[in-house]
């Protein structure tokens, strides 16, 4: 025998070496995620604290007062505008989720599955994103011009002959809020999509196929089960940037619809802080639900 | 003959949702860039007024209010220093998770909970912070905290994907074969990340270039682009905005075509330097 | 059960863009049959099969699957059945419901289609872990889900792409005799692709050996090996020496039908002639076991390998470097196609 | 030593007067820097407060001072130091354009003018030695109307309101200031009558925040407006064709060719005002420049780049010295102008024979009805005000 | 070049959390042998050879390389290097600067370096290559390149875990033949992961059976194949039937010892029973090639299979079902471990 097989020393064998080796190793990873801790531990943690602790003080017209009122929660919640508020900033978000869910599902779906080369996903995809790179403000603006009683699309409409008044519902409503939400957040709903879709192994489809189902059987009973990880993270994004959004609500809707985000701007410019802050801490409250709730379809870090 | 490679009419649809959304989203840029051309006695609305590069010209002129020059400055430097923090923290901390250490998830949870929580929230508290501590606001201080709450998730996010099809074993070789940590970093990591690096960059540098919730509170005293735009639709009324748009979004695609074009272009030349070496 | 149904494959083509994967080419494989496609990587097998299958269009050709020519029909109404190389089990799905899919799409009510589906996994020994995700599977109890749901279509023909390569060989061998077992006892057709001589030897009624998009030889293991008609095919499943003879061209000589003996010295022959013995030198030896199989350096021929059992080897053992003669009797020789 | 060409002020305030045309023309004639960044009006408030120290020099409204001194964020101005002083208009000193005058109701000018003392917070009844804001720029606002699209004469605040325009109508949304329209509305409506509109109590309030609603929900508002460029386009894309406007808005929607009128209504004006005060930390040579600065506001280039705007300056003697007699005429006195008027960049702005709506400057700010305010309620109101919004 | 360096286990083990992939083994491995792990998946071999490299940390044991133990030393001063499964060629670098890396970071001028290098893939017959990149290359060029690079520090030792396992079989048979080579040029020892039992009987010196985090056995290849020492051994590397024997416990039987005759009829011996013969009838046959493999349905063993010459089976085929009696000479027992 070329080998000699020593018998096994026993259990004392595993007790003497048990000093841990390389321990400079050991602290890298802290070091190498100090600046991300330490990044929102100062500019998340800390200002979200303040904001807790600011809801909870008092003001006047100019200043606030450090104190500890619960005035501010009363008057929050104490008023029938607030709950409308909400309901009116869900129903958004509900909508805005609406449009977003089957579009961004169609564009994905057309993405990943009928467009056949990585090169020409990449193309259409950096075609979708052109438009982002113009300012968001200059690009809402730019809605009235078309969406007008003498806009673009009303001239249009009654060149043609479609109809013989301008349509009015088309800015300043309801409508063109929602619409310009889904201008604005359908590709984050596409890009988790159509990663879901990317991973979804081909030979699933030919199985699906193999076993009889037809396309549509194929989309409800393999596709969709499959990409809902993706669905999820898509709405998470939507749904958590309309419900802190006013920038899109006041503009779109000519100022005539609330939103929470636009309350919180308000009282923000009124210099009324911590109902401000009341606000944000209730809001914060609500999107974190909305997200947990959400976060229940999926693991995140298994989506990567 | 059947056909799985022929298109079917489900192709035809999706297409024309396709189509119809690209359409969908040019709207508005279009209408901006053509606006943009208005004549000078032109408004912000059609009918077009005559056509001329008037705006474009006036954009460089003094305006009566307001000072693009400067904020587009800033907002370039923002947006630049966003960009490098953004990278070298979430590179690093994307070693760090892969490495393993306690309190990993909740940090990866605080993380994504900065990616959740509304934007003017974060504005606000960092306003806030800096009021009550009686700390100036500035572009260069809160501002640029709070755009790193925005593209740091994103950034960390990037990373670990590109981290969990990073193969362990190219760091293992180049230790087998006598490199030290930095040298594994240096020699064999960023080369290999370097594309997907850069895409990170260019995440980090358009989320904050155009970023304006965040700025809100917490600009100080000297304005970013977005809030030098927000300002100057308060009380500009000609298409020197449109022009202003047109031009952003032309930098933009510029920055872009950058980005993408070195990564292609070092794709290009590590393929060509291969084969150059081989003649 | 639906039994076996015969293919046949008419001047079958795959082109795809320029380069032509499969072809033209003509193959009967009777109804009920053990058929496998062996042949080095990227000479069309998985391409034929898909053909087959209906999941790849084919480029000309005719595709016959019981009497009836099935080039335009699809996947699901050829009577055929795909197992995937990587199982393509449905993740989201419980093993009942991946069984049962194909009869839920057929429109099958629940509680008939998992009894069925259940009665399914019994048969192949998964009964036990009905309940469960594929993620929770092992590689061979994935199989065995996969198989299932091949079957429970009760497809004529069966068809399965490497489906043994993702398993470890110890389980690879277990794994084969369940496939052959199942093949016997259903009578349906099996057509397997695969690129391990070995796996096909062992398989199959009827070998199929394919390269550069043609066959070389269709024929049951035992002609395969006995009579290969291509220098190819006698490379390719292993056993064979191909030499060049003088008289009968190209031929090949089985390995382990050479008897070594002491080298006779003098000038040494050439391989090429008209001999039936050769000298050369040890070049290296492989211990497989019962047997060992040695590598011989000879005149006129590149490779040179000699089997021997293991017991007689180690009687007189060779050491690298020795001089030895190899001798084979006349009838040993197969003449090839040139 | 220190010249005083070395020195830079930061001044901020809204796009309104924060004009660049004027930095280059205090270098010119004075030789130092000033820094001009234009907010809007609710940044303005903002950035007054919370960073004092950002800036040097606040051009700030009336109203909004009334909320901001009492913060100590500004120091007053020695009026001694102020060279036109006497010649400021009156009403930001008693109050009364003329002597005969009542004294309109909100936040008069001049009751948030002066404090105690210099290092007061307090706002003193009567003119005292110190001041807080040096007015610069003022005006008297009422509704915009598009004369080709109303269809008939609009000569009401109530007209805002009425069924005639549903669909039409807009409304500012600044509370404080989106208020006293409502309330100018409310009370020509005979709905409401108020104690005093620039500090309503919170049944005043209440009333005139349901009518408001009432009017939503019938659908009377296109859109309601907060900041100028809304207005403009607004009116000149014909989205509406009534609303609560401020004057160079009007005068933006004519440079387009589209007829604009700022219609004098029997009830009188909103106004308002807005002036420079002098930030808490200025001193010595920073100081001494801010006070020449201002001296150099009142001389009179200044006053008459306003009054060109269509707005009014603090010293009319001044302006006018810098004024053609026709300019002086059309925009101060009511007259037909003799030949085109051209605005303040040389681009013309209304065509020979043309009358200023409102006429002479003694008719618009002889018929204020009330100044933009902060109320002793302001908080109650501003949450009314959202509960409008959001209904 | 350096010469081969000895590598001894003590003890060693590896825990990862709570489970134990490495149970204290033992193990000598001479300088310049060719030493094969071999086990079952998930056995620990991974986790052992990861030690040895340093690319994981020693749990407890002791380590030494040469005659120092090397437990904390980093791994580039252990003397040894490794080749990884999937090669790990550093996919921005030619050939070229993929194999002068360790030079490179040893700080070796740029032109010296790089002469080393094409010197290196020349002896790995890869000097045409010289300039491409990694992904330029195939499965075995990548392997060699990979093999260089590992070489090119001169080690003592080198690792290899499961190197052959991503080519193709018939890539895979050349490349075993190129290591052994190597390794016999180069007369350093060389640690090599598989879990194929023919390879590691081809290539070893000195076989590492593993099961469960143990050594089973180690040995020479041959004595493996001639002497288990357990049940699991003899399974493991097949070719053996195991046995209970009345009288000797658990035993191997070599499956080509076997003789086939016409079952005697009577009562059916048991093969539990102290004879040389049992009666079965027979279950399935498999062609090999040379060889069939036959598999009886025998009392008292859950598999008996019989490997018998080709030529001798056909001579006079049976069939499935058919009655036989096996018999084997008590020479051929061997005792196994219980
Ligand atoms: N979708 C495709 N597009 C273009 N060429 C293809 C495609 N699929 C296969 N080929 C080419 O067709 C030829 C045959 O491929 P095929 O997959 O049938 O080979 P294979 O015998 O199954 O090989 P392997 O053993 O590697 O699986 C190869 O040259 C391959 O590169
Ligand atoms: N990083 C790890 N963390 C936890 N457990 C591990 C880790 N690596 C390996 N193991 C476990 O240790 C045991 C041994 O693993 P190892 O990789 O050494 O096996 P192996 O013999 O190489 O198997 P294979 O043939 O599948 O490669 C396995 O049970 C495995 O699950
Ligand atoms: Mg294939
Ligand atoms: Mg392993």
């Amino acid at each position: 025998m070329i080998a000699t097989v020593h018998p096994p020393t026993g259990a004392t064998a595993v007790a003497r070496r048990g000093r841990p080796s390389r321990r400079r190793l050991r602290i890298a990873p802290y070091l190498q995620a100090a600046p991300l801790a330490l990044a929102l531990l100062v500019f998340l943690v800390v200002p979200i604290a303040t904001i807790l602790v600011v809801s909870f003080w008092d003001y006047d017209s100019v200043r606030v007062i450090p104190d500890f009122v619960l005035t501010n929660y009363e008057e929050l919640l104490g008023s029938a505008v607030t709950w409308k508020t909400y309901l009116n900033t869900i129903r958004y978000a509900a909508l805005a989720w609406a449009f977003t869910l089957p579009i961004g599902f169609a564009v994905a779906y057309f993405l990943a599955f009928h467009v056949r080369t990585v090169m020409w996903q990449m193309v259409l995809f950096l075609i979708c994103t052109v438009p982002f790179w113009t300012s968001n403000i200059i690009r809402m603006i730019s809605w009235i011009p078309f969406l007008g009683r003498n806009g673009l699309l009303n001239q249009t409409l009654i060149g043609l002959g479609l109809v013989d008044h301008p349509l009015e519902f088309l800015l300043f409503s309801d409508f063109s809020v929602v619409l310009a939400f889904v201008h604005l957040y359908t590709l984050f709903m596409v890009v988790p999509i159509f990663n879901a879709m990317m991973r979804i192994d081909r030979s699933l489809i030919e199985a699906a196929r193999d076993a009889g189902a037809n396309g549509r059987q194929i989309l409800w009973n393999v596709i969709l089960p499959l990409t809902k990880p993706g669905i999820a993270i898509g709405s998470i994004f939507v749904v958590t940037l309309v419900m802190g959004d006013f920038i899109t609500v006041r503009l779109m809707s000519g100022g005539q619809s609330a939103s929470i985000g636009l309350t919180i701007a308000n009282e923000i410019s009124l210099l009324q802080y911590p109902a401000a802050a009341a606000n944000a801490v209730v809001l914060l409250a609500v999107v974190m639900l909305m997200v947990v709730a959400m976060l229940r379809v999926v693991d995140i870090r298994k989506e990567l | 003959m059947r056909t799985t490679a022929r298109r079917g009419l489900s192709f035809y649809l999706l297409a024309a949702v396709f189509a119809l959304f690209v359409l969908f989203l040019y709207g508005p840029t279009v209408t901006i860039a053509v606006l943009s051309f208005q004549g000078p006695e032109g408004g912000l609305t059609f009918p077009m007024n005559g056509v001329s590069t008037h705006w474009f010209a006036n954009l460089f002129e003094r305006q009566a209010v307001g000072d693009f020059g400067g904020s587009f400055r800033r907002s370039l430097a923002l947006g630049l220093i966003v960009m490098v923090l953004t990278v070298v923290i979430s590179v690093s901390a994307g070693f760090a998770f892969r490495r393993g250490f306690i309190g990993s998830t909740a940090l990866f949870y605080l993380t994504v909970s900065s990616l959740v929580i509304p934007s003017i929230l974060v504005s606000l508290g960092i306003g806030l912070l800096f009021t009550i501590v009686g700390i100036e606001p500035a572009w260069y201080s809160s501002a640029l905290g709070a755009h790193l709450t925005w593209t740091l998730p994103f950034g960390l996010l990037i990373v670990f994907a590109i981290f969990n099809r990073f193969d362990k074993s190219f760091e293992e070789a180049a230790r087998d074969l006598g490199a030290g940590p930095w040298q594994t970093v240096r020699h064999v990591v960023l080369p290999i990340l370097l594309p997907s690096i850069i895409g990170v960059a260019l995440f980090g540098f358009t989320l904050s270039y155009d970023e304006f919730a965040r700025s809100l509170m917490t600009a100080g005293s000297n304005n970013t682009l977005p809030l030098e735009i927000y300002g100057m639709t308060t009380n500009v009324t000609t298409p020197v905005l449109y022009a202003l748009g047109t031009l952003t979004t032309v930098f933009s695609f510029l920055v872009i075509a950058a980005g993408v074009g070195s990564v292609l272009l070092l794709r290009r030349w590590r393929t060509r330097g291969g084969r150059g070496a081989a003649a | 059960m639906r039994s076996g149904a015969a293919v046949e494959l008419i001047a079958l083509s795959k082109v795809y863009g320029r380069s032509v994967a499969v072809d033209r080419i003509n193959l009967k494989i009777p109804a009920g049959s053990y058929c496998c496609f062996l042949g080095p990587s990227g000479c069309g097998k998985t391409s034929t099969l898909r053909m087959i299958a209906g999941h790849e269009e084919i480029s000309s050709g005719d595709l016959l699957i019981g009497d009836g020519v099935v080039n335009d029909v699809p996947p699901a109404r050829r009577g055929t059945a795909m197992m995937f190389q990587n199982y393509a089990l449905f993740p989201h799905l419980d093993c009942v419901d991946n069984v049962a899919f194909s009869l839920k799409m057929r429109g099958v009510p629940r509680a008939e289609r998992r009894e069925r589906a259940r009665a399914m996994l019994d048969t192949v020994h998964m009964g036990a872990y009905a309940g469960r995700l594929p993620s929770q599977l092992s590689g061979g109890q994935q199989q065995r889900v996969a198989l299932a749901r091949a079957l429970i279509t009760e497809p004529g023909v069966l068809l399965l792409d490497e489906p043994l390569s993702a398993l470890d060989p110890f389980l690879r061998d277990r794994m084969r005799e369940e496939l052959k077992r199942l093949q016997t006892d259903l009578g349906i057709t099996f057509i397997h692709v695969t690129h391990s001589q070995s796996e096909a030897m062992a398989l199959a009624d009827l070998v199929v050996v394919m390269n550069d998009g043609r066959i070389e030889q269709a024929a049951s293991p035992r002609e395969l090996f006995n009579a290969p008609r291509t220098a190819f095919v006698a490379r390719f499943i292993g056993g064979h020496n191909v030499l060049t003879h003088e008289r009968l061209g190209p031929v090949a000589l089985r390995t382990d039908r050479i008897v070594l003996s002491q080298a006779a010295g003098g000038a040494p022959d050439d391989a090429r002639q008209d001999a039936m013995h050769v000298e050369g030198t040890v070049n290296a030896f492989e211990y497989h076991g019962s047997s060992v199989q040695l590598s011989l350096a000879v005149p006129g021929a590149d490779e040179f390998t000699v089997v021997m059992d293991e017991a007689r080897f180690f009687a007189d053992p060779l050491s690298v470097g020795a001089r030895v003669r190899a001798s084979w009797r006349d009838g040993d020789l197969h003449r090839l196609q040139a | 030593a220190q010249n005083i060409k070395t020195v830079t002020l930061r001044q901020f305030g809204t796009g309104v007067s924060n004009l660049n045309a004027f930095a280059d023309k205090v270098k010119e004639d004075l030789g130092f820097t000033l820094q001009m960044t234009a907010l809007d009006s609710d940044a303005v408030a903002q950035r007054a407060v919370t960073q004092p120290k950002s800036y040097d020099i606040a051009d700030i409204e009336y109203w909004i001072c009334k909320k901001i001194f009492p913060a100590g964020v500004l120091q007053p101005m020695d009026v001694s130091r102020i060279r036109y002083f006497d010649k400021i208009v009156p009403i930001f000193v008693t109050g009364k354009l003329n002597p005969a005058s009542a004294i309109a109701q909100g936040t008069a000018p001049h009751s948030v003018g002066f404090v105690e003392g210099k290092d007061s917070k307090t706002f003193a009844k009567q003119p005292t030695q110190w001041m807080t804001l040096i007015p610069t720029i003022y005006n008297a606002d009422t509704l915009g109307i598009r004369p080709d699209l109303v269809g008939r004469p609009v000569t009401s605040w109530k007209d805002l309101l009425d069924p005639a325009f549903k669909g039409k109508a807009s409304i500012l949304n600044i509370p404080s200031i989106g208020i006293m329209d409502a309330a100018m509305v409310c009370e020509a409506m005979g709905a409401v009558t108020y104690g005093d509109k620039g500090n309503m109590t919170k049944e005043e309030i209440d009333k005139t925040i349901r009518i408001l609603i009432e009017a939503k929900k019938a659908g009377q508002f296109r859109s309601f407006w907060k900041s100028f460029d809304e207005s403009v386009n607004l009116m000149a894309s014909g989205e509406v064709v009534v609303q609560s406007m401020w004057s160079p808005a009007v005068a933006a929607v004519r440079a387009k060719g589209i007829p604009c009128v700022y219609q004098p209504l029997k009830e009188g004006y909103r106004a308002w005002g807005g002036g420079l005060g002098l930030a808490k930390h200025l001193s010595g040579l920073e100081l001494e420049a801010a006070y020449e600065y201002i001296n150099w506001y009142l001389s009179g280039w200044a006053g008459a780049y306003l009054n060109r705007q269509g707005y009014y300056s603090a010293v009319l003697d001044t302006a006018r010295q810098h004024m053609s007699e026709d300019e002086w005429g059309f925009w101060m006195e009511g007259k037909p102008a003799q030949k085109d008027i051209l605005s303040p960049e040389g681009k013309v702005m209304e065509k020979a024979g043309a009358v200023r709506d409102g006429g002479s400057f003694y008719d618009r700010m002889g018929a204020v009805a009330c100044w933009n305010a902060v109320m002793d309620e302001d908080r109650y109101m501003v949450r009314k005000w959202n509960e409008f919004i959001a209904a």
